[in-house]
């Protein structure tokens, strides 16, 4: 039950989400996340499940906004490409307040890039790629083992706010192996009773009709305002982050996704040699956890901010401490990984 | 009034002329008033000589016509 | 005694149509919602609409519906029915909606022979935009974005959407009609019923093209616009079934 | 006044778009500052239409207001919607060919024009919008007489050219309907 | 020649643009755009221009992307549910590094929303509604004089950075009509000779290959450096705002695009209560005039930002002047256009 | 006195391909080269190139190139080519991003007639990213995301480009070749040479299929997949001309 | 060393994912830490690759290193990419086999294996790998030999059970090679 | 040697054997030796009986290929 088995990172999220319940898959092959894709071809039909390849990934989101409809846990995975042609679809789905999860294998771009690992699409993911104003929640996972304890949190909070749910991750988290343990599947009587909305025929009810369209001004704010609502209550309830060595610190390192367990060794590295730094790994990218950040960077002499990008996330943890201490920032592109000890070397240069 | 007529909910109706314009008997014909929605809605002006054939039915757009027509019980 | 022989069906809901005078959308609509009556599946129904006209027919049944994005009603459609196949599902699109930017999409739920049924209207415009030129649109018609009426040098070809579906496989009831007489009405009433019944009984696609009017972007009233339909449209989408798998029903 | 906020709505073919851009591009000839912005209901073509024109001595901040001071209804369903949104001390014009019905609203002036009627005199119903506008400059004088013609000049060119006296007179019939 | 004109602002912006020398156009009608489209294809023709209704929005941003590869002006306009759908595309072309002009009449949203004006499409043009790092110039004009004079500007910065131009416009600009003096046409020799890299055929020179690819993350990461190095000269150099009554001003009113024009009209209406109020009309988004707001804020009560959405220039604003005063929010959304009344009763609300 | 008889073409460039051994996209590469020289246009012409295995090829040709997103080289050339109407514009595809993602955009620069060539490489497979169903894989087949065999009834039916694209109305050349043999190659080539003369004499949209292998996904060694691909896909997609109104050249 | 940071590097089909993942699995089992992670270079599937092992006993940072420890080597341009990375100190293994040439670097162990030779005797050219793994695993003792027989199981199932004695000789065979 | 033959471009070669495989004359065999990719290159191992019908560099996916043939001089 508890068994450790070695398994690739697009596969254990495949498997975590079976587990979660999720009995339909629309999805279509794009490196580094094919694997997600090819496991869920041969997973889902011994769970009597759906799978199918979709033509193309705007043909996928569209068929995760159809099932969505009918309120039954469904879910895609692309990675940076398929997930901009997506953005027409996730608007939609946003707009109908549709429960669905996304999983962003994050590679190298703009464009075409390279199949390496990346964490440029936080803007893409936490402010919205798309039109409108909407919002996802987007889990940024560090480890295959959270990327899987977070699979179900992820089905539950679509379930539970009817928000689209994503699934930051990136090239290194799918294509990584490392020893995982499974959780339990989940039941799902009543979890997610969306029998008051979904589209399932009517059986003599009245219809039920899901929508992100009103032509009515009037009507479309007011649609606007109460998914603004449910987002206000999701940035009070749910942020999600994880912190290290905080209290005594001097200099934070902030970073998330697979470059927060990076970041954790550069801590390591550190404190060996008496530089007091701590980390502060946001989770919840959206929301993102402005006033706990705020809090923890109180009284610190400056914060660092690394990221698989040119500089995304530094934007909201500029936001978060609002000029309160230096916000520095580290970044690497293309598919380049920075290893500890480049990180180490800046923090040192920084403190001077 | 023949025992096959037809209703024009005057409110649904857009005064397009299809139902007038493949009515056999030319029963139909448009209203001197306007509609709320300021259209001149369709009327049967002949009460006597519709046969119920349900062509006005069949081309209306809007869903504004029924038909009545004499039916043998059985 | 007389009866109310021909009246409003069941499946369709009371909300009055937002088309223009004489849009066949009405008409076509009507036939649906009859054919969901006579098979008795209203309460077994999903419907997608699409981004068009019609848009706001997902208000006009009554029945489950949704709004898919501009072209995407199939896809939309194969998710539902994929995550409830004992329902009824189907779509319905314009010409600018499936024969344009949902071409993808129209043709591999075609040729996956999903389970759904398409009523494709085609009136060779973009009625809701405001009359551009569709990939439907005839050569040397003008429109708002072929104001010197279309040319196939630059502009391209009419393009036959039954007749390409017809190459896939995954087709099983496939015809092209009109609605320009209450005869041809009968006959689309029952092509539409043959479809339903296809995907009633699991066969596969089923898609019905309806040459439809657009009097407003023609620029014709209600009855010229039957007749130019009648004079051009018909000679270039000659009405006829390209696929019949279904065989003789009842 | 000194700021023309008109709202003209009605349905799809009763040319309210152009009263409103034959009203905008008149003040442009007055040297007014002026605009002009559209709004199509649901029914797309065939439905309701309305257009919100500015005619104003400043600077225009917004093209578009809820609340008018000055309507032009040319059917029910828009008489229904923009009654409510009038200032009071407004004036609204009213097509009564079209609109049988009075206004709920007793603290704005009402001028009643049978358009339709007075269109149809002239051989043209479709000149109807014209002897609304015509009605209405004459009670606002909003924009010149001379602003309009070098309008409609703007407006009808090609074949179209022969319908600007047509209008013209169309005009000078509604400003010779209001007493 | 000095001729005021009468004319829709889809239309003059269309104009402008073939004054400006652009001669290709793709696109695909979407209202509260279509008669840009519709402009275009009466009036390609008359100066041997190129116009294409393409099959969808995804088809219009690639045949942009392919005439762009040829280095001559091209351009395409589209409203929101249009241009999330051309994210894959901009990615590639900024990826690539290609001149081209993007126009997005905003309706409401997300998902279908309606087609009234709105301003909710500031994140997805300013962050990257696409995926990697990469930036858009963003110009957001305030009336339709202003939107004629830019679409050169926006094309000279395409042509001078090889970086896409999007001017952010709403369906009010689109939709309404006034008064207009169009410039001259512009002479285009030399002035966007892209020989050295663009695809017209080798005639015996060395290949020329256009890509936003490399399989090799060392060089793609030189490639997003050199990127982000004109990224830089633009932050630098290509700053472009409008200020009004802000030096003895205590309250300071931010907005963009035509919210801009109607808070014009509250700080009359203010200044003439005696409330001493001033302006701050970002013009480009992207760049964000950072540092000239924090300048512009300084000493002042508070600020407040309108928008027509639920708040996204807000962060903007929020990361210029870094805490140093109180930022407030006022917007409307799905259509819904603030009145100048409505935001003065705010300001007098907010001023307590 | 020998001489190079048969050598590398001038238009290739030097770079090595970047397939897998015995892939049949370096065949077809050749062959395009080949004719390209033949034509005497390398200086005329511009490439796109496609994802897929053969993303690169934008690289292996010594014309200008560049590489469009996944399945919208089509588009990608439409731009081209407008901007550049006196040039010899290509698209090279595979059968996944022609078939699958690309499928509105090839039909629609198919319609238009647009005037440019495309080489469309069938292996029936997703080659680069690792061997997933095509839309073209045929039934039974196995593959990473059909790995119980491709199964009609939940993945559909192989799709059939070339047949589809013959009721498009501006395609002038059409036809389906493979490269299993020398005697087939010469054919290829033919082939190849009449649909870029037929873009040179600007009568519109060209297109040659050529069945093709993936030894790496199929699991078989080159001769084998050759093999396969005689016995099996010949089967479901037959060698033919399916439009060419382009008539006898020279 | 007490983290192994191995890179595994060779053309497709030499089989060098699977030494890692063999590797990594048994590090598992022998309750260690340990990540394995692939690269797959421009020629697709029929070019080179490699990955990328750490064995570790404190948790694993990153699974990517630029500088890696330990190298096993099975083809030319794995040899000329990956020596100019490895640190000085480290471990080479080499299949001398497909790789006829030296390396430059004198500061680093090298091993060198015939592997193919070895494989052949064996009767399985395929299972060459799996002599490698048995030379890098005398040398290093990374991890167990028991863990790595649990790997294999894990890992051969159904049909390809019957390779796993195989497997097992071919790393005792590569063992034995380093003397 | 005869007048015709075959030269490998042994680098580029990655040893798929379809030139193998096609020879009619079967010339071609492969090398005993790895490229620097790990390939085992084609060669031509009977000098004597290349007929430079081309076949193999028709057959060959890498251009490795480049045939000499006896060429009547015109
Ligand atoms: C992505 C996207 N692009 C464009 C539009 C604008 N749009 C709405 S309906 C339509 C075309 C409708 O034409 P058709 O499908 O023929 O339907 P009709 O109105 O003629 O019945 C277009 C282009 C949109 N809503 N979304
Ligand atoms: C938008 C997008 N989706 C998916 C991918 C991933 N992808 C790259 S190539 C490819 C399929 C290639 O198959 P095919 O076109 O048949 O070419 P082949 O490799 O077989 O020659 C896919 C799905 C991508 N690059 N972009
Ligand atoms: S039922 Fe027939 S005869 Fe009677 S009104 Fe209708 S069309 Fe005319
Ligand atoms: S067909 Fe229907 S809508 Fe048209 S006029 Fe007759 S009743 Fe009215
Ligand atoms: S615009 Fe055309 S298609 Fe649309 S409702 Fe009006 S007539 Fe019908
Ligand atoms: S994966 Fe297949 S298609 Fe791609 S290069 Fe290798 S053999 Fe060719
Ligand atoms: S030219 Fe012909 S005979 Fe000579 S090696 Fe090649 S295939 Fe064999
Ligand atoms: S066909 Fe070409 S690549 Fe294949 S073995 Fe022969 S020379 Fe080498
Ligand atoms: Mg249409
Ligand atoms: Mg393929």
């Amino acid at each position: 039950m508890a068994e450790r088995i070695m398994v690739k990172g697009n596969e254990a999220m495949a498997e975590a989400a079976v587990r979660a319940g999720c009995r339909l898959y629309f999805g279509y092959p794009i490196t580094p996340q094919s694997e997600f894709t090819e496991y869920m071809a041969r997973r889902m039909p011994e769970v009597d499940g759906v799978f199918l390849q979709s033509e193309s990934e705007v043909a996928a989101v569209n068929m995760v906004y159809g099932a969505a409809c009918t309120g039954h846990r469904v879910m895609t995975s692309t990675s940076s490409p398929g997930f901009s042609l997506m953005q027409e679809g996730v608007s939609y789905i946003a707009g109908a307040m549709l429960p669905a999860v996304f999983v962003n294998v994050v590679r190298g771009g703009p464009g075409l890039g390279d199949i390496q690992p990346a964490q440029s699409d936080y803007f893409q993911s936490t402010k919205g790629g798309g039109h409108g104003d909407y919002h996802l929640i987007v889990l940024a996972p560090g480890s295959i083992q959270e990327a899987v304890d977070l699979m179900e949190t992820a089905f539950r909070l679509a379930d539970n706010y009817r928000v689209p749910v994503m699934m930051l991750a990136d090239g290194m988290l799918g294509q990584m192996m490392e020893p995982v343990v499974f959780p339990e599947y989940v039941k799902l009587d009543g979890i997610n009773d969306h029998s008051s909305w979904a589209l399932r025929g009517t059986d003599g009810r009245e219809p039920h009709k899901v929508t992100s369209f009103d032509i009515d001004p009037v009507r479309l704010e007011e649609m606007n305002t109460e998914t603004h609502k449910v987002y206000e209550e999701i940035r009070s309830k749910e942020i999600r982050f994880e912190t290290h060595d905080l209290e005594d610190a001097d200099y934070i390192l902030v970073g998330y996704g697979t470059m927060g367990r990076i970041l954790g060794s550069v801590v390591k590295m550190a404190r060996k040699q008496g530089i007091k730094v701590g980390l502060f790994r946001p989770i919840s990218l959206w929301p993102f956890p402005y006033d706990e950040l705020k809090k923890a960077a109180k009284g610190k002499r400056f914060c660092t901010v690394v990221e698989m990008s040119t500089g995304q996330m530094v934007e909201d943890v500029r936001l978060s401490v609002e000029g309160a201490l230096p916000v520095h920032f580290y970044g690497r592109t293309g598919g380049m990984v920075p290893t500890p000890d480049e990180v180490f070397k800046e923090l040192v240069r920084l403190i001077g | 009034m023949s025992k096959n007529f037809v209703k024009i909910d005057e409110e649904r109706c857009k005064g397009c002329g299809l139902c007038i314009n493949f009515c056999p008997k030319k029963v139909l014909s448009f209203s001197d008033k306007f509609n709320s929605k300021g259209y001149r809605p369709a009327q049967q002006h002949d009460l006597e000589n519709c046969i119920g054939c349900g062509f006005c039915y069949m081309m209306c757009p809007d869903a504004a016509i029924t038909v009545f027509k004499e039916t043998a019980e059985v | 005694m007389e009866k109310a022989t021909y009246k409003k069906p069941k499946s369709l809901a009371e909300k009055e149509f937002s088309y223009c005078p004489g849009c066949h959308h009405g008409i076509i609509h009507r036939l649906v919602a009859e054919v969901i009556d006579e098979l008795e599946i209203q309460g077994k129904t999903l419907m997608v609409a699409p981004v068009g006209c019609s848009v706001f027919a997902y208000e006009f049944f009554d029945v489950d519906g949704t709004v898919a994005p501009h072209g995407r009603a199939p896809a939309v459609a194969t998710g539902m029915k994929r995550a409830m196949p004992e329902r009824m599902v189907f779509t319905y699109q314009g010409d600018g909606d499936l024969a344009a930017i949902g071409t993808a999409e129209i043709i591999h739920a075609a040729n996956r022979g999903e389970k759904i049924t398409t009523i494709f209207v085609n009136n060779a415009i973009y009625g809701m935009t405001g009359g551009q030129m569709a990939p439907t649109t005839l050569l040397g018609m003008k429109t708002t974005t072929s104001p010197y009426g279309r040319k196939a040098e630059t502009e391209g070809f009419p393009i036959h959407v039954s007749e390409l579906l017809k190459e896939t496989a995954g087709i099983v009831y496939l015809e092209r009609v009109s609605v320009s007489s209450p005869q041809e009405v009968i006959k689309a009433k029952a092509a539409i019923k043959k479809a339903f019944i296809a995907q009633k009984k699991g066969l596969g696609f089923s898609l019905v093209e309806v040459l439809s009017t657009c009097p407003t972007n023609w620029g014709l009233d209600p009855v010229e616009s039957i007749n130019w339909l009648n004079e051009n449209m018909k000679k270039e989408y000659p009405i006829g079934v390209f696929v019949d798998k279904v065989g003789d029903i009842k | 006044m000194s700021e023309h906020l008109l709202v003209a709505a009605g349905f799809g073919g009763q040319g309210v778009m152009l009263i409103g851009q034959i009203l905008a591009t008149a003040g442009m000839f007055d040297n007014k500052h002026t605009t002009w912005l559209p709004s199509y209901g649901p029914e797309m073509r065939g439905g309701t239409a309305n257009c919100t024109v500015v005619v104003s001595d400043e600077p225009i901040a917004s093209p578009i207001t809820n609340t008018p001071n000055e309507l032009i209804i040319m059917n029910i369903p828009s008489l229904i919607k923009f009654e409510k949104e009038i200032q009071s001390d407004g004036l609204m014009v009213i097509n009564t060919s079209v609109v049988d019905r009075d206004t709920i609203r007793d603290d704005i002036s009402i001028i009643k024009v049978d358009a339709n009627a007075i269109a149809e005199k002239l051989g043209n119903l479709k000149v109807a919008n014209m002897v609304v506008l015509g009605a209405y400059l004459k009670k606002t004088g909003a924009v010149t007489l001379e602003g309009v013609k070098r309008a409609l000049e703007k407006k009808l060119t090609g074949s179209k050219a022969t319908l600007i006296d047509l209008n013209i007179k169309a005009i000078e019939e509604g400003m010779k309907s209001v007493t």
